[in-house]
């Protein structure tokens, strides 16, 4: 039953598409349901989705990805500074500024594998991110971040005839369609993009095209001998997860037109490497799943404070309530990356697959349990096999 | 006949070691020819100077009337010359079927194609001829396993099978039957001798005399890198160059 | 293979369209009431006539190299909600004047607090901001350990109609070309410091020295070294070289290696932080302090202190002038008040950052109960111009024009004979405030509109 | 002239360190073929044993200032000064080269317990996992550490006698501006000894010869019936205590704070690549490459004709060498190209 459900496309896209949007609804109990960290859950989503495209599949470990999302941010917001506030030109640009960083350092990159190919893109990042920082200042504005001011020439706006007179403008959707990209409609902005991301991810990863990236992280060589020039398929792989890492910059600066250096930090390009391989590598749904727990970490259990605690444990009798505040503080607010870092070691110890695999194991367990299952295989599902749901 | 492969004063060095020297093989269109040779002959060598794993120090490798030295090994593949290695090299974290649809879509698709929008499960050709030379190598039982969970014999008639579905001109085998059972190793000639790869021109480097004497055509001997005789098996058989240069090893197997 | 799967063709691609519109139809009927309109007036969390408390939010860095520093800040923001809802001795409160706080929260409410973690990094600063405003529906956002992260989280409160207070940030900037009508900075910065430094220097180092600026390459070090070598070349001194250092170097060597030949004998180190401890230890290792040149003694010296990290430059920073907004160790009936509170809650001192953070607090609390209403405008209104004293600075003046606090510098030497192990830095001069007075217009930048 | 010596005395000095750091690095890297992001944590480890030591030696007897009545301040002295006077105040003195004894037994013990408890674990696993475990742990000390030690740096000097400058122009009869500072020569002399030592290990040694034909070919030795477990263990505590003594030594340079490992994580990883994944001479060479390079590339007349090079020197250096040598200055084929 859920292998079937699991092989049609639009059924997938349904039930993700039901589940990202009616994320306001049940994140709720989780105290996630506020724009800010939704628009970042389907951001990084795609950020991770994105990355998944060329690690999962390939099994070339980059980086140096944040590069690309930090490209994709500086673009857009020049993009309002100069053409227009209407976020489509941005994130197309975004994408497209990305895509031809990613076509030139994966170029160079993807000349060497293994641990040298990583080490490439970490030294492109770094390069990147230091000049970004200093030299390039006048593109990036240094540490503080590229900003919109209310002076911006902003061409095309301009020649439309809006005229900005009091503070600056927002970013918008043609306007009239979507007037502001704050709040909840930031979400479903990035939200729809996090679907169509998705969609294009699933299609990959079920195409000829995602099989022989599979084929190439299995067995390389074989592939040289198989016939296949491996070179432009990972070339291309990596653009993709560029262009992915662009979308998500370009959607970070729509929501909220800033665009700093940091963005581009190796810390940032091992955090979605982390978020992968948490969820689960190679997996569809699995990077999404750690880039949504990471962040989830990052906000909400760093703002746990003591009399936080007090409230969450309101139901315990006062020596109870007093004693679990004493035992968890130290794993919430600044003790947060202490929690991150037991996570992460817990998962990987026990679940060698990411959480996607403690999930199947979930899955499995209860369809034994309730005596379901059997072995009757379709083709689709031998076609699609290895790609772990 | 015409000749599909030529080899023709190849030398290939090693440090100071001379793996291959001044080389010279025809390989006419349709026969079985067997390369033996003592360990470390340079068997495996000449067939990684055919494939682009290696590039010869001089002389030429001809395959179909275009020149194959410097050509990268996927453009080889696509000239028409497929390798079945001796360790099985197939694709460990995909299915049997999926194994056989990557020959059979580098067959179709060329070295490059970018088609992320096609469905895999549509590609009902591609499919089928997977299936079907999976059957005919009795394997499609196990179609949607993993490549990397199927016994070592299944291994490498799996790869026997990658090559066959490419169809190519000229199959370079690397000791097919090495660490077989007997068993295998029957089925295995059996393969090599059904209607569907009969017919098809073969060069196999083998140990194993029966397997050598089931199949070839012609036999050449290569020992420390020269090829010193080149005939039918009965030549061969009675070939006193070759008994000095095989004694006691041919009475091993 | 004989079994047909269904793939996403267009018409399967638009069937899932519809339905995927409808289920997110159902959330935004659902939120439809709450967030509707300009993102401004959906966030400015007006408290409800009727509601018991307010919020504030405390932004500070509690991982990463500031982490000690966002803490006491931290500290100092609790003792100074305790105090505004009337617990414990009321500290700066009985000092302050003129003050309408009553001791019973503010307009009568309750104030309560929620914290966030800046990683010292803008983006990371601006999500807990973002939280604190969408989520717990604060006020008020004050906090920050850096120029960097003070600058991107004022221009977000700016967009959102939160008022920011910030905490330690000593960039031009933050009250210059980056100022906001929704950020204030009762912190110096470091065109004060320069005007503060400055008679010091001429007294002890005299009219003819050398200087060689090493700067923490961002906003804060350019502006800092700015400002310091104008002071310095007014006074007649020569700039030798300035060299920009990436921040978070480590090791410094290769820059103090050429300050050796130079012919320099002032070393100026415009650093921060952790690259001021180390920056300052290497040099102090290659000798420079031992050294004469041009028949002086070499002398260096770090523009803005800190005494919670001049902890971890040990000895090397004895003897050292420097800048500070405030010190402990100050007499004044503020100053006591508030260190006896801070002490007898916490068990040690205060720095700089938690005194500027509690100051802070209680100015806006104060503001409001001015204002006699929560509403930024107003709010805003109350604070600009608004001159107070006893904080521990003397007289101090909100200018309206950038929003930046003038009050007395002081200027610091490293402790060369500490009598505890607070007792790092010695204090030379209060340098009065019209010393370190300037033109509001110099930086530019526009504060933009009271409502957004 | 006498700003080209100096350069080449920092790019030495730094070299020194950066080879250093990078030798436990490349050890476990080349030898279990293990990822270790935890690698910076032991150097961290490593410093912050030189801060507990002196912490211990510095137990204090506490004098209450009695002006200061809100809170408690004290004027501290040692208990060893009390008892021994001068010779107490001069064990503390040398507390940061004493700690190396200390280091040594808590740094070997760090490793084995790593090595048995988690390390040993994932020896079969995919590097993204050995990347993920690491990265965790290397957390979880961090914050552990900074438990106990806050954030902020703490000084840990060196002795005063070496706290100063040598007058190395003036020794060979050059310009007298020529100074470097002593603890910064001990380091470089340190850590050629130390780099000398485990080569020496490894070289001459039985254990070390099955520790590089380990390196070399894995598969052989453990098909040889050797106890390679074992070795690995040990190989692991060498690795660990040889980035726990460049931490510590590291000390009296860089005040040491929580975070600091962080830092030395990706530096140490471009030295190992850049030198060539499983080759110790690799590392060693590309570790005074680099630290000649970056010193060259910070004067002032180099920043003139390309500003920010500084920044990216190691970065370019190492792309450059990569794409000209696709395994680095010395590694070999088949190491780490899965």
């Amino acid at each position: 039953m859920i292998k079937k459900i699991l092989s049609s496309n639009p059924l997938i896209m349904l039930i993700f598409s039901a589940v990202v949007l009616s994320a306001p609804i049940w994140l709720t109990p989780l105290g996630a349901n506020y724009p800010d960290l939704l628009q970042k859950f389907a951001i990084f989503g795609i950020f991770a989705i994105g990355y998944n495209i060329l690690f999962g599949l390939t099994g070339y470990l980059s980086f140096g990805h944040a590069t690309f999302l930090g490209i994709g941010s500086y673009t857009a917001v020049w993009s309002f500074k100069l053409l227009t506030m209407n976020i489509l030109p941005a994130i197309i640009l975004a994408m497209i500024v990305s895509g031809v960083f990613a076509l030139v350092i994966g170029y160079l990159s993807l000349r060497r594998s293994g641990i040298y190919f990583s080490i490439l893109t970490l030294a492109f990042a770094q390069m990147a991110y230091s000049l970004a920082y200093s030299v390039f200042t006048p593109i990036t504005n240094g540490e503080t971040g590229l900003q919109l001011s209310q002076q911006d020439p902003r061409v095309l706006d301009a020649m439309a005839g809006i005229a900005v007179t009091d503070g600056i403008p927002s970013t918008n959707l043609f306007g009239t369609l979507i007037k502001s990209m704050d709040g909840y409609f930031g979400f479903y902005v990035a939200a729809v993009m996090l679907i169509i991301a998705f969609y294009i991810s699933l299609k990959i990863f079920r195409s000829p095209f995602g099989m022989k990236l599979r084929a190439i992280k299995s067995n390389q060589t074989r592939m040289k001998y198989t016939g296949f020039n491996t070179r432009p398929y990972l070339l291309t792989a990596f653009v993709i997860s560029g262009m992915y890492a662009g979308l998500a910059g370009g959607l970070l600066a729509s929501i909220d037109p800033l665009a700093g250096a940091e963005r581009m930090q190796w810390t940032a390009s091992g955090e979605v490497v982390l978020m992968t391989i948490l969820g689960g590598v190679g997996t569809l749904i699995g990077p999404m799943l750690g880039a949504t727990i990471i962040k989830y970490f990052e906000n909400i259990f760093s703002a746990l404070n003591d009399s936080e605690l007090h409230n969450i444990f309101d139901f315990l009798p006062a020596g109870m309530q007093e004693f679990m505040v004493t035992v968890v503080s130290p794993f919430v607010g600044e003790g947060w990356h202490l929690t991150l870092g037991l996570v992460f070691m817990i998962v990987v110890i026990f679940l060698p697959g990411g959480i996607m695999q403690g999930l199947n194991n979930l899955f499995g367990f209860i369809k034994r349990l309730f005596g379901l299952g059997g072995s009757s295989s379709s083709a689709a599902d031998t076609v699609s096999k290895g790609e772990a749901s | 006949m015409s000749n599909i492969l030529e080899i023709s004063g190849v030398n290939k060095t090693f440090g100071g070691l001379h793996a291959l020297s001044d080389v010279n093989l025809q390989i006419e269109e349709g026969e079985t020819h067997a390369i033996i040779g003592p360990n470390g002959a340079g068997k495996s060598t000449l067939l990684n100077c055919c494939i682009g794993r290696l590039i010869p120090d001089s002389g030429s490798v001809t395959f179909d009337g275009n020149n194959m030295i410097g050509m990268a090994p996927h453009d080889i593949n696509h000239a028409g010359m497929v390798r079945i290695f001796q360790t099985p090299e197939i694709f460990p974290d995909l299915t049997l079927l999926q194994n056989m649809m990557i020959p059979a879509l580098a067959k179709r698709d060329g070295t490059f194609k970018f088609n992320p929008f096609k469905s895999l499960v549509g590609e009902k050709a591609i499919l089928e001829e997977a299936h079907a030379t999976l059957a005919d190598f009795e394997l499609d039982k196990f179609h949607d396993q993993l490549g990397g969970s199927i016994s070592r014999g299944d291994k490498r008639r799996l790869e026997l099978a990658m090559g066959i579905i490419q169809h190519p001109k000229l199959l370079l085998l690397d000791e097919p039957t090495a660490g077989m059972a007997r068993h295998d190793t029957n089925r295995t000639i059996e393969l090599l001798k059904s209607e569907r790869m009969s017919n098809m021109t073969k060069v196999i480097i083998e140990h194993d005399m029966h397997v050598v004497f089931s199949l070839a055509d012609r036999i050449s001997v290569l020992v420390r890198g020269h090829i010193i005789t080149t005939g039918t098996p009965e030549e061969i058989k009675n070939d006193p160059k070759v008994k000095e240069a095989y004694l006691g090893e041919s009475e091993d197997e | 293979m004989s079994k047909k799967t269904p793939t996403l063709d267009r018409r399967g691609f638009l069937k899932a369209s519809v339905a995927t519109s409808m289920a997110a139809a159902a959330p935004m009927f659902f939120i439809q009431n709450s967030y509707a309109g300009s993102h401004a007036k959906t966030f400015r969390n007006m408290p409800k006539a009727d509601a018991k408390s307010v919020t504030l939010g405390f932004n500070v860095p509690q991982t990463g190299a500031y982490a000690d520093e966002g803490a006491d800040e931290l500290r100092a923001f609790k003792l100074a909600v305790k105090h505004l809802n009337g617990e414990g001795d009321g500290g700066m409160m009985n000092t302050f004047k003129p003050s309408a706080l009553k001791g019973n929260g503010v307009l009568g409410k309750k104030v309560e607090f929620v914290t966030g973690d800046t990683q010292t990094k803008s983006d990371a600063a601006r999500n807990s901001a973002k939280r604190m405003i969408e989520k717990d529906g604060v006020l008020m956002i004050s906090g920050g350990s850096s120029s960097g992260v003070a600058i991107a989280v004022q221009g977000l409160c700016q967009e959102m109609g939160t008022i920011f207070m910030a905490g330690l940030t000593h960039s031009n900037d933050t009250t210059g070309k980056d100022k906001r009508r929704y950020g204030f900075r009762h912190f110096f910065n470091a065109k004060m410091t320069g005007s503060a430094l400055g008679p010091v220097l001429k007294e002890e180092m005299g009219t003819e020295r050398k200087a060689y600026h090493l700067t923490s390459d961002y906003t804060w070090g350019w502006t800092q070294e700015e400002s310091i070598k104008e002071t310095t070349e007014g006074l007649g001194w020569k700039t030798v070289k300035t060299v920009k250092t990436p921040v978070g170097a480590g090791d410094f060597s290769q820059y103090i290696t050429p300050i050796l030949n130079s012919g320099a004998d002032t070393l100026i180190l415009n650093h921060y932080g952790k690259d001021m401890i180390n920056s300052l230890t290497q040099s102090v290792q290659f000798g420079l302090r031992d050294k004469q040149v041009n028949g002086k003694n070499f002398e260096i010296i770090v523009p803005l202190y800190s005494r919670l990290m001049a902890q971890g430059a040990g000895k090397n920073l004895q003897g050292i002038l420097g800048t500070t907004n405030w010190n402990w160790a100050l007499t004044d009936d503020g100053s006591k008040a508030f260190v006896k509170s801070f002490g007898k809650e916490y068990g040690n001192p205060p720095s700089q950052a938690a005194h500027t953070c509690y100051v802070q607090t209680l100015l806006y609390a104060n503001a409001c109960e001015v204002a006699g209403t929560f509403y930024p405008p107003e709010v805003i209104k109350a604070l600009e111009g608004f001159k107070f004293d006893g904080m521990g600075n003397g007289a101090t003046e909100y200018r309206a024009e950038d929003h930046q606090c003038f009050k007395d510098v002081l200027v610091v030497r490293g402790n060369d004979k500490p009598t505890s192990q607070f007792d790092l830095l010695k204090i030379v001069k209060q340098v009065p405030r019209s010393a370190v007075e300037y033109e509001a217009k110099i930086f530019g930048g526009e504060l933009g509109p009271y409502k957004v | 002239m006498d700003a080209i010596l100096i350069q080449i005395l920092n790019g030495l000095d730094k070299g020194g360190a950066y080879a250093l750091i990078a030798l436990g690095l490349t050890l476990t890297f080349g030898t279990l073929g293990v990822v270790n992001f935890a690698h910076g944590a032991l150097f961290m480890m490593g410093a912050f044993c030189a801060v507990l030591f002196n912490k211990i030696l510095t137990i204090s007897k506490k004098v209450k200032d009695e002006s200061i009545t809100f809170f408690d301040a004290y004027k501290e002295t040692p208990y060893l000064e009390i008892w021994w006077g001068d010779t107490g105040t001069a064990i503390i003195d040398y507390s940061v080269p004493l700690s190396i004894f200390f280091a040594i037994p808590v740094m070997l013990l760090v490793g084995v317990i790593m090595e048995r408890g988690l390390i040993k674990h994932f020896y079969k696993r995919e590097h993204a996992d050995q990347i993920l475990v690491t990265f965790g742990l290397a957390i979880v000390i961090q914050e552990i550490i900074r438990h106990f030690f806050g954030a902020n740096p703490i000084p840990t000097p060196a002795p005063e006698i070496v706290s100063g400058s040598a007058a190395v122009g003036a020794f060979f009869g050059l310009n007298e501006n020529l100074v470097y500072p002593w603890w910064r020569l001990i380091y470089l002399a340190f850590s050629l000894s130390i780099i000398a030592a485990v080569f020496a290990f490894l070289k001459f040694t039985t254990f070390g010869m099955v520790v590089r034909a380990g390196m070399a070919d894995r598969e052989t030795v453990e098909l040889l019936g050797i106890n390679v477990q074992k070795r690995f263990t040990v190989v692991f505590g060498i690795a660990t205590v040889v980035a726990g003594l460049a931490g510590v030594m590291y000390a009296p340079i860089l005040p040491p704070d929580y975070h600091m490992g962080m830092d030395f994580l990706v530096l140490s990883f471009v030295v190992v690549v850049v030198g060539g994944m499983g080759s110790l001479g690799g590392a060693v060479l590309a570790g005074f490459m680099l630290g000649l390079l970056q010193s060259f590339a910070s004067m002032n007349e180099v920043k003139a004709i390309l500003p920010g090079i500084d920044q990216i020197i190691i970065y370019l250096v190492a792309v450059v060498i990569l794409l000209v040598r696709p395994r680095g200055l010395m590694g070999r084929e088949g190491v780490f190209e899965d």
